[in-house]
């Protein structure tokens, strides 16, 4: 929203645009499946007929053209993390990344011995929502969505977003 | 030909017996958890957050020792000489140390429990808070400390200058009594900080 | 027209792919729709765990055990424990031992229901990873209820386990099995006899069994190729010599030895004889043994070296420690059984349709997290 | 088959090979001359009383001043076991392949340069398997020192506030 981005003060018709666009994007949220490591499984077990991630209009996608979110599932390497930010670059706008479990987190268990273990997803891409948990629960990582939908109701296409 | 329409009437005939599996569970109760309204309880065991009663804590460092991933940081300082900390939720007097800096950093914590089965005085265990993303990373550090930075840079220079009284104090002795060594004076107070 | 001449193409298939499990990456070279060359690369999820462990002491190191094969790590942790005690030469309570080779055949099935259900995915059937997913849960509580944790348990330890059985596990774990043995017939007829899923998976990424042994396959992908061998028989350790079961191996009943459907098969047939193995274990649990009276404080082996296997869902996991009296490993090299496993894709694959690599690659059942260590 | 008696064949066929035997301990050994490596472990696997068809485990080990290359092999067949070792010289750890004897070989002597920088003479194709291309250094030799950065990543963490 680049054109009215700043321009306006908040409104009637602004507010209003904000309610449609943010209830249109937290409520269908889909994940591009980024599954690295352990917590991948929990990923996967959150999607099960248990947790049924669907519910919360959370859809996995293969691919990241058709995602607007991103959920790091796992330890974050350096060989890894070109390919991180490439598939970041390819999911279209708005975006949002989940960085679940420790590893994602801040290099978790690895932070300390592993010489090729990035310290963080957040050096290489902007991390919105940190699940903690090795790996998560998965109400955790639903927590987490529902954490990430409140920011995305927060937020209006009227100002620039932090990135 | 012949094995072609069989082909086909077998794939059709398999296709339904996995359908007559897949409608027979429309007849069994769900087994999804509507998760934000309701939520399964936790078991006694179960691994979630790791929370410390710093009121218990005896400054052992056991905790720390066993964590593989040195998650655990603590720093201690002895109480000041006759100062009341209060008592223990066991109802005893309180060991004579304060905790400037007892951190967790449940962002690193590989939540294998290890440090949960050294602690003389359980005083850190599991709870069964399993909510607690962030938006900031740095939130996930968790301190436990008792005592301000303030009052904790205080409590420093106090055990500092009684480190140095104390030396004085012992040289002062040794120079008086010549060669004959001294007896430590008995006083915990005087020690400096681990 | 066979004279139709295509020219070579590199597709390079991950390291983030709906289809490969983990970060794999495989650069293939195509000649049409076939398969000529396949160069694997992998690393994308290497952890350190050789260095971790050449940092932290014994006790330290069953965490990062753990996290190598996160769908077995009851397994895992049980080799380990296994080799350590070996070192160390310490006898181990009876009940133990029944509590590990209850744990490990729980967690083979629950290590064999996600292989069938993303096996499922891959080839394009998604319902069955729903059911096995399903069950998978009610192992995971299981496990939470005695472990406390859902994946990575950090149960097992050097001379004992963590903790006792909790009350009601025995019982809970009766009515598992009870639930479980009808659902093996659920995914018969859901996946397994589905015709489209047999086309897709019979005769296809014949492994012949001399390819396998070459290449060090093991588990249940040598099993498959009709070769009878496994470690809980064949070199009994912990306590599986005191139970009847059965090894399977492939039969060629659908399409032929050694292709994708034997491999899967393999596995089906596998979880039914774990399941039996937890019934007996179950039964013939010694009570009132403390769990944790072997475990030694400090764990200091003698100089010397161990190279102990054992059966791991996905084939031969070895460890090879190295003493040098201290109480840190000097070296400690993991052979992870999925590392060999993959290596032989390179061989096998070659030759074959794009679309029949995926079931191969499904098929072998990869961990990433245990081939990168 | 016991494995001293292994020992005694390996001796009585390549009585120059054969460098020391161990036989304390857990586990026995037997070491091994750095170029006849490669004919041992052909007769080992060929030789009809033994054949040892499968390589369990290929193991690099850096002892301060000397590197080692331990094999691990067994016989499907016989079900035994025996274990090979190599000494290498720190400088220049060089041994030729067994890849031609066991095609399991391949990636247990790539990772095994990869690790600790011991090139494998007559190896189809001896690359870095596990980290990148560019690594620098052999990160399983005991000096091997953990840089600094990795193409502007941090590879070591620095903790705020904590030494």
């Amino acid at each position: 929203m680049g054109i009215i981005e700043n321009k306006f003060r908040d409104n009637v018709i602004i507010t209003s645009a904000d309610k449609f666009m943010n209830w249109a994007r937290l409520s269908s949220l889909w994940p591009i499946t980024f599954g690295i490591a352990c917590c991948a499984i929990e990923m996967m077990a959150t999607a099960a007929s248990r947790y049924d991630q669907d519910r919360l209009g959370i859809i996995p996608r293969p691919s990241p053209r058709q995602a607007d979110l991103m959920i790091v599932a796992g330890t974050v390497t350096f060989k890894m993390a070109s390919r991180i930010k490439r598939l970041y670059e390819q999911m279209p706008e708005p975006k949002y990344v989940i960085a679940m479990g420790c590893c994602a987190t801040s290099g978790g268990p690895y932070w300390q011995h592993g010489y090729h273990v990035m310290k963080g997803v957040d050096q290489v891409i902007p991390v919105d929502v940190y699940v903690p948990g090795c790996p998560p629960r998965p109400e955790s990582l639903l927590e987490g969505f529902i954490k990430l939908q409140d920011k995305i109701r927060r937020e209006s296409i009227a100002t620039t977003q932090a990135a | 030909m012949r094995a072609y329409f069989i082909d086909i009437f077998s794939g059709v005939g398999s296709v339904l017996v996995g359908m007559r599996v897949t409608f027979s569970h429309l007849f069994t109760r769900s087994v999804t958890e509507q998760y934000p309204r309701e939520k399964i309880e936790m078991f006694d065991r179960s691994r979630n957050r790791l929370h410390v009663d710093i009121e218990d804590c005896i400054g052992c460092y056991l905790c720390d020792k066993a964590c593989p991933v040195d998650c655990i940081h603590i720093d201690t300082i002895k109480a000041r000489p006759g100062e009341d900390l209060g008592l223990t939720e066991k109802y005893e007097k309180k060991k004579t140390f304060v905790f400037p800096k007892f951190d967790i950093d449940m962002a690193e914590c590989c939540y294998c429990g290890l440090c949960v089965f050294p602690c003389p005085t359980e005083c850190i265990y599991w709870i069964s808070d399993y909510e607690f993303a962030e938006y900031d990373r740095s939130n996930l550090n968790y301190h436990f400390g008792n005592v301000t930075p303030e009052d904790a840079r205080v409590r420093y220079e106090e055990a500092e200058k009684l480190k140095i009284q104390k030396d004085k104090e012992i040289a002062a002795k040794k120079a008086a009594a010549g060669t004959e060594i001294p007896s430590q004076p008995k006083d915990d107070s005087t020690e400096s900080a681990e | 027209m066979p004279d139709l001449k295509t020219e070579e193409m590199v597709v390079q298939m991950g390291p983030q792919h709906p289809a490969t499990h983990g970060v794999l990456r495989l650069e293939i070279t195509t000649d049409g729709e076939i398969v000529r060359k396949i160069n694997p690369h992998i690393g994308y999820l290497h952890r350190c765990f050789e260095k971790h462990c050449e940092e932290l002491n014994y006790h330290q190191i069953i965490p990062f055990v753990d996290r190598c094969d996160y769908l077995a790590a009851m397994n895992n942790e049980h080799g380990y424990v296994m080799a350590v005690e070996k070192l160390l030469d310490i006898e181990i309570p009876e009940r133990v031992e029944y509590i590990r080779v209850i744990m490990s055949e729980l967690n083979r099935i629950a290590s064999h229901l996600v292989a069938l259900g993303t096996y499922g995915l891959d080839i394009g059937a998604i319902t069955p990873f729903l059911f096995t997913f399903r069950d998978r849960e009610k192992i995971l509580d299981l496990f939470e209820m005695t472990s406390g944790a859902r994946l990575l348990y950090n149960y097992i330890w050097i001379g004992g386990v963590a903790f006792d059985l909790p009350n009601g596990f025995v019982e809970k774990c009766f009515e598992f099995i009870d639930y479980f043995l009808p659902k093996l017939k659920e995914y018969d007829d859901l996946l397994s006899y589905n015709k489209i899923f047999i086309k897709r998976t019979a005769e296809v990424a014949i492994i012949p069994p001399a390819v396998a042994i070459e290449w060090g396959i093991t588990g249940p992908n040598l099993r498959a190729s009709g070769v009878d061998w496994d470690l809980r028989r064949d070199e009994p350790y912990s306590i599986y010599d005191k139970f009847e079961w059965d090894v399977i191996v492939a039969d060629g009943r659908v399409g032929v030895l050694g292709d994708s459907w034997s491999r899967y098969y393999v596995r089906v047939l596998e979880m039914e004889q774990s399941a039996s193995i937890v019934k007996q274990a179950l039964e013939g649990l010694p009570s009132d043994e403390n769990v944790k009276s072997a475990v030694p404080k400090k764990v200091r082996p003698k100089e010397g070296s161990v190279f102990f296997r054992s059966e791991n869902p996905r084939g031969e996991l070895g460890y090879y420690i190295i003493s040098d009296g201290s109480d840190i490993p000097y070296r400690l090299k993991m052979r992870s059984p999925a590392f060999c496993n993959l290596s032989a894709i390179s061989d096998v694959g070659e030759g074959l349709l794009i679309s029949d690599l995926v079931s191969l690659l499904g098929s072998i059942d990869i961990v990433l997290g245990e081939i990168d260590r | 088959m016991e494995s001293s008696e292994v020992f005694k064949l390996i001796e009585s066929k390549y009585p120059d090979a054969l460098k020391s035997i161990d036989l304390e301990g857990i586990e026995q050994s037997v070491t091994i001359d750095v170029n006849s490596i490669a004919d041992v472990c052909n007769y080992l696997k060929t030789e009809s009383e033994l054949q040892f068809t499968s390589l369990m485990c290929l193991s690099g080990v850096d002892y301060e001043d000397k590197m080692e290359v331990v094999y691990h092999l067994h016989s499907l067949l016989h079900d035994h076991r025996v274990t090979l070792k190599v000494e290498l010289s720190r400088d220049n750890p060089k041994l030729p392949s067994v890849s031609g004897v066991w095609k399991a070989a391949n990636w247990h002597e790539r990772e095994a340069y990869d690790m600790y920088g011991i090139v494998f003479d007559d190896h189809p194709d001896l690359r870095r398997i596990l980290l990148p291309d560019d690594w620098e250094g052999f990160p399983l030799r005991k000096d091997y020192v953990v840089a600094e950065k990795y193409r502007g990543w941090t590879i070591r963490k620095i903790k705020e506030g904590f030494e």
